[in-house]
């Protein structure tokens, strides 16, 4: 049902065409008035990034990682903005799930640093380049011992039940419970 | 020696009081100038006695005790030179340099005491400390020459009976330019804010005083409350004539009137520190440091210069 | 070795009326404080002041969720008040946990861990609740049943079982030497570039 | 009267048997009962001294007659020579290894001895190249450029003093005191006069460490053994210091004559003063700043000095007896200090702040003598230090000079700056794991730190003892002091026993305070409030390194102008030009040594013959 | 034994010279111990004659073939002669022993002979009332010179020499000009009887004549610009010959200079040559020293340091004062002393381990712990350090300088002074404080010699009286020629 209603944006379809005469490799597309989509290929990301930085695309708002738990796939999706356009481009890779690993993008943006170590913390996604990326961060060390990551296959109820021993409170269900 | 002892002990009692009464009247000022009601007058004392009588307390062995009872007792030395109104146990031995010495060596206790703890905020605090010492050096140095030369005696007694007959330092101009001086200089020895960069509770929280809890607190509460006494008599002796009443008949009226005068002029002087306390925002350390020597330290040169023509 | 009962109730009244905040600022309930200290609230009327360091502090504000990183500072911080200690939780999220239940870095009960002595409700409460719960320690000093710090006296092998439980042992030391391995590694590459 | 030829010449015939029986035991016998030997004497000549006033003593030798006295004022500073050379070799029987550093050791004390004692100036010249080339020698063991700046500069000083000698030596014929100073007086032309006073400042200031000329003494005192550093800065550079009393006693009176006062200061006393002060911030702000323990303390020695200079610049009978106080406690307390310097090294090892720390606990009974003398130091009133500071002060600011007290005033600051960086890095904060097992101080080191704490102490409160000994010398009464503890300048009164009594009374107060709270409880260094992180002792968090980096960064200006770099440039630029000459006058050809020949010839036709 | 014995000092060593021919075929020991023999017998007649001198005090005076001086040749041994005669005598038994094991290039023979004609040369010098006579045993001394410095058959050796002869014979037909000048103007040679008749020659000639003797000397005396042969003449020869150089082949030279300056006392424009003498003298001092400053080999750097020493004698002996001149023979003496040590440890460490460049020397105290001691005193002594014998005669010097109006050489000399104790400290500490071979067994014969010199510094540098009152003795007859006029029994004939 998005199809139907989406007026077309000529900007952001000039923008896309622009982009990807320059990266041949990806596809872009425009969701709707200042959102567009880039899928890349994940050992292209670095040249795709580099040539949105020298068209305008100056900030890297965030990079978050999604499981996609049945198609044993990690997405990561790169947010960027461009003030010049006044438009926001999200740039999605798709990495295998069990050992992700991808180069970074520190030298093109070096917020992405912080990012990459976030994802890495949380998602074990590992992105050659970045210095601090075993560095202990915010999960701590007993969490690291045990493993605890956002990963879908991660039983993160039954880890909290196990570390605060806290088992009766969690089986009611919405109708009945303890305080 | 009985009479000496009781003058001495009313001095220090009298000096500890109305210390906490000035700490009191710092608190309810700056939060007045806040718009906001304030502690009660005697909220130091109540401090004090909390702290005295806390349950448990902690050392980090001899020096950190001993800083601590050193810094007291050179205070307490301190106040016993300077001569109050017509009482003084050691007034005849009041000599400029030595008092100033002896307002010095406070802080030097305190920092030995900080230190020994090993804390690092202990060492940042000691370091800034000293530089503000450093800094404030040149003027006060300055400023004392500018007395001596000025009065031609370092004997502050001395000095007190000149300002009967010649009028205040602060009437004559190359003394109100030293007392201009001395003036900023106290604002760092008060701890007060645009020179309190050693006990920056934020940065540094508290710097040398971060270890001390319990009765070194309390110790150096009424360390705070006489050295604020003293400094500020110390002040108003050497700059503001000092209180010496004769126009009473009895001699017991004569020393309250006395007394009365010096206080008058102590809150005075608080009051200038305070208000500039409450306004300003607290300079860095390399700041401090650059202004105490540029502005201050040419006024008290020139006042030097001037009164040793 | 001085017996100070007789003077008890001075002391009591003196506590209760100088008592010195530990700034530390816990979870989301950090901003609540600001305003207290402000002239439309002003708590230094009851001669309650901010102080940066736990030696010379006796009442410890918990306010909001407490995740175990942070749970590690507050229990350091506390073993380091002087004794006549008061701990004020504010908020649901020491209570039980609140929103984060279910949250593998928050904190459910804080009172396992630490004795807490004044808990005020409200996923933030208001400052006059917050007003409330010090009329209520300060009335706790007065009659001397604000006894937090006997408590963790007392039983602190069950504070300490339960630290433990959550830590694992020797906590303290592992936490200071976290970054050396790293920093040493560091080292290390550095050299050898 | 040949007992003051055995005062001198006694510590180098202990050095050179000492050198020669180089057997451990015997040795360290020799070199002590060296050293003791002549304070024994003085001790002893004290009852003479005070009945006649003067005992003089001359032999001739050489073709030239050496006369030797012992008046008032050279007893004080043969006292200081003996007490402090005593302490120090007592400290070097632990810290010294072969007979080498004995000999040399003595043979720089006989050197000062004999500086003090001497009555001529051939024999002051005499004595100051043997105590020159003694310590140059215990420096050049340790290291050669350290060795030959110190060497180089101290000679250019000597031989500047030799220069004006044969000045004074061609105007009046002889050596003796007496004569030359009325030789001077009467006979010397105003040209000759600047020179002579020219040179004996350069002489006098380079032994002493005056400003333009201190580079030698940061690393002569850190590059030798550290006992023999407390003789080396305690007593030598008192040397420098009697010298410029012997400018003022020779040629003081012509020189004030001649160029006249400005503001009750002599004009050439005001230069010496000048730069004492200069002496004082540079050698302070200096000492702040360094890594090397060795180095803050050569630094600090400096800038003391610079207090004696000061007060002698001042030129008052009062500033000179102030200053001579100071020379006393400067000997004692700098003494102390190169002593636990000596200690420490010898029990750590280590030199350097960065790797010293903690040492508090393991070493408390240096660290209870490094705590007396930080108070003596840094002129705490119940100290010897204070009274001599108080006493240049009072001497300084009374003939009305603002700009040298204001520097005076700086200098008592810049004391405490420097110590406290020193007490933090080295006795307080977390402990290298290196250091756990120091012991503390060896009795030999323990003895000369006793020997030395206690004058410290003594003579800040009673110091009517120095002051009568001090006035001896002026003959009046220039510093009254009616009892034992008090003194009376007129205008401003010092009484040591009031301020020690009411202290007590007040650290009294302030422990009955303590005790009357809780008990305390023991608490290790890294139980401390770090924002609740918990700290190891692996993991340093004393700042020990660049402790004053604001500081530097202050000054960073005046840091840049370095008279360490000029002189090492000048003497860089005097080998490349002597290389350079060399190639040019003696090429290897003979042609132009044929040249040279004719060329004399020519000079010969030119000069008219 | 009456004064006639002196005659020997010249015969000995002449007669023995030409006799060692004979004993070439007994092979190198017999010659090497002949060697030591003649200047042993030397040693002890150069002593007696000594004792005789001081005792009676009364100079001896050697008539040659019973012709009464103005007409004869006159041998004047005074004090001064008499000391230095028995100095010469005493160096050269000691390096006649140091040759036995510094000396193995094969004509010892030869060497043997040059050994003696050099001795004899200096002893006639210092010995001869005669300018002719003087010129006569300078041309003897400095042919020896030449031939001992080419002895070694190196290149270098070789080069030095030549620069030598070239430059060595410049300076004697300088002198032998000026004595025939002279000669011409009064007719007389000898000594005494010129010294009568100096203020009679026409100013001209006087002044010529002088100033060409003075510079034909100078270059024996190595002054300023013409000590150019000096350095690499001492480097080239071998190592007791560079000792004789120092000690008393430079110092005959000096004396003569003098001898022949205070003699013609009344000639004119005496004081402004006395004047030009000093600065020359002044730049000597600081050239070698400075040049001496970045040397790699030790030999040469110890030479250099010889020829400031000798600049600083002849500044002495041209102040014109009895002071100055008695300073300078004193400073004679002790140079002689120390020079010699130092030549002779430094000469012997070159052939125990090969070569004298500075690396040689590197722990030096723990390789021959008794030379490395001796070069350390010896060195010690040159910076002129208290306790040492030069202290004593550089102090003198000094003084006698700043009293006669000099203080800015004076000054200049002292900052030399600095430059010389600096790289002798730089050689000290290379000896004791660097790490360096094996340990190497001394030879004892060297070994005492150098002892008994070192021991003879420090006893004249802790005790100088004794030597100062001889050496004053010595310096008064240099200095007032008319006691030396006296002592002369002159005919009586002409002017």
């Amino acid at each position: 049902m998005a199809e139907e209603v989406k007026a077309s944006w000529s900007k952001g379809e000039e923008i896309v065409r622009m982009l990807l005469e320059k990266a041949p490799y990806a596809e872009g597309t425009v969701r709707r008035e200042r959102r567009l989509e880039f899928k890349v290929p994940a050992d292209r990301i670095v040249d795709f990034l580099r040539t949105a930085k020298a068209n305008g695309f100056e900030l890297l708002l965030q990079i978050t990682a999604v499981d996609w738990l049945k198609e044993g796939e990690i997405e990561l999706v790169y947010q960027l903005f461009s003030i010049s356009h006044g438009t926001h481009a999200m740039v999605k890779t798709r990495l295998p799930r069990d050992e992700a690993r991808i180069s970074t993008v520190m030298d093109i943006y070096p917020v992405a640093e912080t990012y990459e170590r976030d994802a890495h913390e949380f998602f074990k996604v590992t992105f050659e380049g970045n210095p601090k990326l075993e560095m202990p961060w915010i999960l701590e060390d007993e969490d690291r011992e045990v493993g605890v990551s956002h990963r879908k296959d991660f039983d993160m109820l039954g880890y909290v039940k196990r570390k605060y021993k806290l088992l009766d409170r969690f089986d009611e269900d919405k109708e009945n419970y303890v305080i | 020696m009985i009479e000496t002892a009781l003058k001495a002990l009313f001095i220090l009692l009298y000096a500890t009081f109305v210390g906490f009464m000035f700490m009191g009247i710092i608190r309810i000022v700056t939060a007045r100038i806040h718009r906001r009601v304030g502690p009660p007058i005697y909220q130091p004392i109540l401090d004090t006695i909390k702290l005295l009588s806390k349950k448990s307390n902690i050392t980090h062995g001899l020096i950190y005790d001993f800083g601590i009872l050193y810094a007291v007792g050179a205070t307490i030395l301190a106040v016993m030179f300077i001569p109050l109104g017509s009482i003084g146990v050691l007034r005849a031995y009041g000599d400029l340099i030595l008092i100033t010495f002896l307002l010095e060596i406070p802080m030097l206790g305190i920092m030995f005491a900080a230190m020994s703890s090993g804390n690092p905020y202990a060492g940042i605090g000691a370091q800034r400390a000293l530089l503000t010492l450093l800094a404030i050096q040149v003027p006060l140095g300055f400023a004392i020459v500018a007395l001596a030369e000025f009065y031609g005696t370092f004997s502050t007694y001395e000095i007190v009976m000149a300002q009967q007959t010649m009028g205040w330092s602060i009437f004559h101009f190359p003394l109100l330019l030293a007392a201009i001086a001395y003036d900023l200089v106290l604002q760092a020895m008060f701890g007060k804010e645009p020179f309190d960069i050693m006990i920056a509770p934020g940065e540094i929280s508290l710097g040398p005083m971060v270890e001390f809890g319990g009765k070194h607190m309390g110790l150096l509460q009424i360390q705070h409350a006489i050295a604020l006494f003293a400094e500020t008599l110390f002040f108003a002796n050497i700059f503001l004539g000092g209180g010496v009443v004769t126009a009473f008949s009895s001699s017991i009226l004569n020393t309250i009137a006395g007394l009365a005068v010096l206080l008058v002029k102590q809150v005075a002087v608080l009051l200038i520190a305070t208000f500039m306390g409450a306004i300003f925002p607290r300079f860095t350390i390399d700041q401090a440091a650059k202004f105490y020597w540029k502005w201050p330290t040419i006024i008290a040169a020139l006042g030097a210069v001037l009164a040793s023509l | 070795m001085v017996d100070w009962r007789l003077y008890e109730p001075l002391i009591n009244f003196a506590r209760k009326r100088s008592m010195w905040i530990v700034a530390f600022c816990t979870g989301c309930g950090g901003i609540e404080m600001p305003p207290l200290m402000t002239s439309r609230y002003d708590l230094e009327r009851f001669g309650m002041m901010p102080n940066p360091a736990p030696r010379m502090a006796d009442l410890f504000l918990i306010t909001g969720y407490v995740t175990p990183k942070t749970l590690k500072r507050i229990i350091i911080t506390y073993e380091m008040q002087p004794d006549p200690k008061y701990v004020l939780a504010h908020g649901s999220c020491p209570l039980n946990g609140g929103i984060y239940w279910d949250a593998y870095n928050a904190i459910k009960h804080l009172d396992k861990y630490i004795p807490v002595d004044v808990a005020i409700a409200g996923c933030m409460p208001r400052p006059e609740a917050v007003m409330d719960g010090i009329k209520k320690i300060m009335d706790l000093i007065e009659t001397g049943k604000a006894d937090g710090w006997k408590r963790y006296k007392e039983n602190y092998e069950y504070y300490k079982k339960n630290q433990d439980e959550l830590f694992g042992e020797g906590w303290r030391e592992k936490t200071a030497r976290r970054w050396i391995p790293w920093l040493m590694g560091r080292e290390k590459k550095r050299e050898e570039e | 009267m040949n007992e003051l030829l055995i005062i001198i010449f006694a510590p180098l015939l202990g050095g050179v048997l000492a050198w020669a029986l180089n057997v451990r035991g015997i040795r360290e016998l020799l070199g002590v009962a060296g050293a003791a030997v002549p304070l024994a004497y003085l001790v002893k000549l004290y009852s003479e001294l005070d009945a006649s006033g003067q005992l003089s003593h001359s032999i001739d030798f050489a073709g030239f007659t050496f006369s030797f006295s012992l008046t008032h004022l050279t007893w004080v500073f043969a006292m200081i020579a003996g007490v402090v050379g005593l302490a120090s070799t007592i400290a070097m029987v632990s810290t010294s290894r072969d007979g080498y550093e004995w000999l040399f050791a003595l043979m720089s004390l006989t050197g000062a001895y004999g500086v003090f004692l001497s009555f001529d100036l051939l024999g002051f010249f005499i004595f100051w190249e043997l105590m020159t080339v003694g310590s140059f020698m215990m420096v050049l063991k340790y290291s050669r450029s350290a060795g030959l700046k110190y060497f180089v500069l101290s000679v250019v000083g000597a031989f500047a003093m030799f220069l004006a000698i044969a000045k004074i030596y061609a105007l009046s014929g002889s050596f003796a005191f007496p004569d030359v100073a009325n030789a001077v007086y009467y006979a010397m032309g105003r040209g000759d006069l600047a020179l002579v006073f020219g040179l004996f400042l350069v002489a006098f200031g380079v032994k002493a460490g005056m400003f333009p000329l201190h580079v030698w003494a940061p690393d002569a005192y850190s590059e030798t053994n550290q006992s023999y550093t407390a003789m080396f800065s305690g007593v030598l550079s008192k040397t420098g210091v009697y010298g410029f009393i012997l400018i003022y006693m020779l040629i003081g009176y012509r020189l004030m004559v001649e160029f006249g006062a400005f503001r009750s200061a002599p004009k050439f006393g005001y230069i010496i003063a000048f730069l004492g002060g200069l002496t004082i911030i540079v050698g302070g702000l200096l000492a702040a700043l360094q890594e090397d323990i060795r180095k803050l303390f050569a630094y600090s020695s400096i800038s003391q000095i610079g207090y004696i200079l000061v007060a002698f610049g001042v030129g008052t009978s009062l500033s000179i007896e102030a200053g001579i106080y100071h020379a006393i406690s400067h000997a004692l307390f700098k003494g102390l200090f190169f002593l636990i310097v000596a200690t420490i090294i010898y029990r750590t090892g280590k030199t350097t702040f960065a790797d010293m720390g903690g040492l508090a606990e393991k070493m408390p009974f240096t660290f209870a003598m490094a705590f007396v003398a930080i108070l003596s130091l840094a002129g705490i009133p119940p100290m010897a230090g204070f009274v001599s500071k108080w006493l240049i002060f009072e001497a300084v600011i009374s003939q009305n000079l603002p700009i040298l007290g204001g520097m005076v005033f700086f200098g008592s600051a810049i004391g405490f700056v420097y110590l406290i960086r020193f007490t933090y890095a080295v006795w307080f904060g977390q402990r290298p794991t290196d250091l756990d097992d120091t012991k503390d101080a060896p009795l030999p080191l323990a003895v000369a730190m006793a020997i030395l704490a206690i004058p410290n102490i003594v003579f800040g409160i009673a110091p009517g003892l120095v002051v009568k000994e001090l006035n001896k010398i002026f003959g009046g009464e220039i510093v009254t002091s009616p009892t034992l503890w008090e003194l009376n300048l007129g205008f401003g009164r010092y009484n040591g026993l009031l301020i020690l009594v009411w202290l007590i009374v007040g650290l009294l107060i302030a422990a009955v305070i303590y005790f009357l709270g809780a008990p305390v409880r023991k608490v290790p260094v890294t139980d401390t409030y770090q924002s609740g992180n918990p700290v190891t002792m692996e993991y340093n968090l004393t700042i020990r390194r660049n402790f004053f980096l604001p500081l530097k960064e202050a000054l960073a200006f005046w840091l840049r102008i370095s008279f360490d770099k000029l002189y090492r440039d000048i003497g860089a630029w005097v080998e490349d030009f002597a290389e350079v000459m060399r190639n040019y006058v003696y090429n290897g050809n003979v042609q132009s040594y044929a040249w040279y020949l004719a060329l004399i010839l020519l000079i010969l036709a030119m000069w008219g013959v | 034994m009456n004064g006639q014995y002196a005659s020997l000092l010249i015969a000995l060593p002449l007669i023995s010279a030409f006799f060692v021919p004979l004993i070439k075929e007994l092979g190198r020991k017999a010659v090497m111990g002949y060697l030591v023999m003649i200047t042993a017998l030397q040693t002890a007649i150069a002593g007696w004659v000594a004792n005789e001198v001081y005792s009676t005090g009364k100079p001896i005076i050697v008539i040659a073939g019973g012709w009464k001086p103005p007409v004869g040749i006159n041998l004047y041994i005074g004090h001064f002669a008499a000391l230095f005669v028995l100095i010469i005598a005493v160096i050269s038994f000691f390096m006649a022993i140091f040759s036995f094991r510094a000396v193995n290039v094969e004509p010892v023979d030869k060497y043997a002979m040059l050994f003696l004609l050099l001795m004899l040369g200096a002893t006639g010098m210092i010995a001869t009332g005669d300018i002719f006579n003087l010129f006569v045993f300078m041309e003897i001394t400095a042919i020896s010179a030449y031939a001992l410095t080419a002895y070694n058959k190196t290149g270098e050796a070789a080069e030095a020499s030549m620069k030598y002869i070239v430059l060595g014979g410049i300076g004697s037909s300088f002198f032998l000009i000026g004595v025939a000048l002279i000669y011409g103007a009064t007719g007389t040679l000898n000594m005494a009887h010129l010294a009568q008749l100096a203020g009679a020659i026409d100013p001209t000639v006087a002044q010529v004549g002088l100033a060409l003797i003075i510079f034909g000397l100078a270059v024996e005396a190595e002054l300023f610009p013409l000590n150019a042969w000096a350095p690499d003449a001492y480097q080239a020869a071998p190592h007791p010959i560079t000792v004789m150089f120092s000690a008393f082949v430079v110092k005959a030279g000096l004396y003569a200079i003098g001898r022949l300056l205070y003699l013609f006392q009344g000639a004119e424009g005496w004081s402004g040559l006395l004047r030009l003498l000093v600065i020359l003298a002044t730049l000597t001092v600081i050239v070698a020293e400075l040049s001496a400053l970045r040397q790699k080999d030790a030999k040469r750097m110890i030479a250099y340091s010889s020829i400031g020493q000798v600049g600083m004698i002849a500044f002495a002996l041209a102040l014109g004062t009895q002071a100055g001149v008695s300073a300078g023979v004193f400073h004679m003496v002790n140079h002689a002393i120390v020079k010699a040590l130092l030549f002779l440890t430094v000469g012997y460490v070159g052939v125990a381990l090969g070569g004298t460049a500075i690396e040689n020397f590197q722990g030096l105290g723990k390789r021959m712990p008794l030379t490395a001691l001796t070069i350390t005193i010896g060195s010690l002594a040159t910076v002129g350090i208290p306790l040492f014998n030069i202290f004593w005669s550089k102090i003198r010097i000094l003084l006698a300088g700043v009293e006669a109006g000099y203080s800015w050489s004076v000054a200049l000399i002292l900052g030399a002074s600095v430059v010389e104790a600096v790289y002798y400290f730089r050689l000290v500490h290379t000896m004791w404080f660097v790490e360096g071979g094996g340990r190497i067994r001394e030879n004892f014969a060297i070994g005492v010699i150098a002892i008994f010199l070192a021991a003879l510094i420090i006893v004249i540098g802790v005790y100088p009286n004794d030597v100062w009152t001889i050496v004053q003795k010595a310096g008064q007859d240099l200095f007032n020629v008319a006691n030396y006029i006296k002592n002369v029994p002159l005919m009586g004939v002409g002017a």
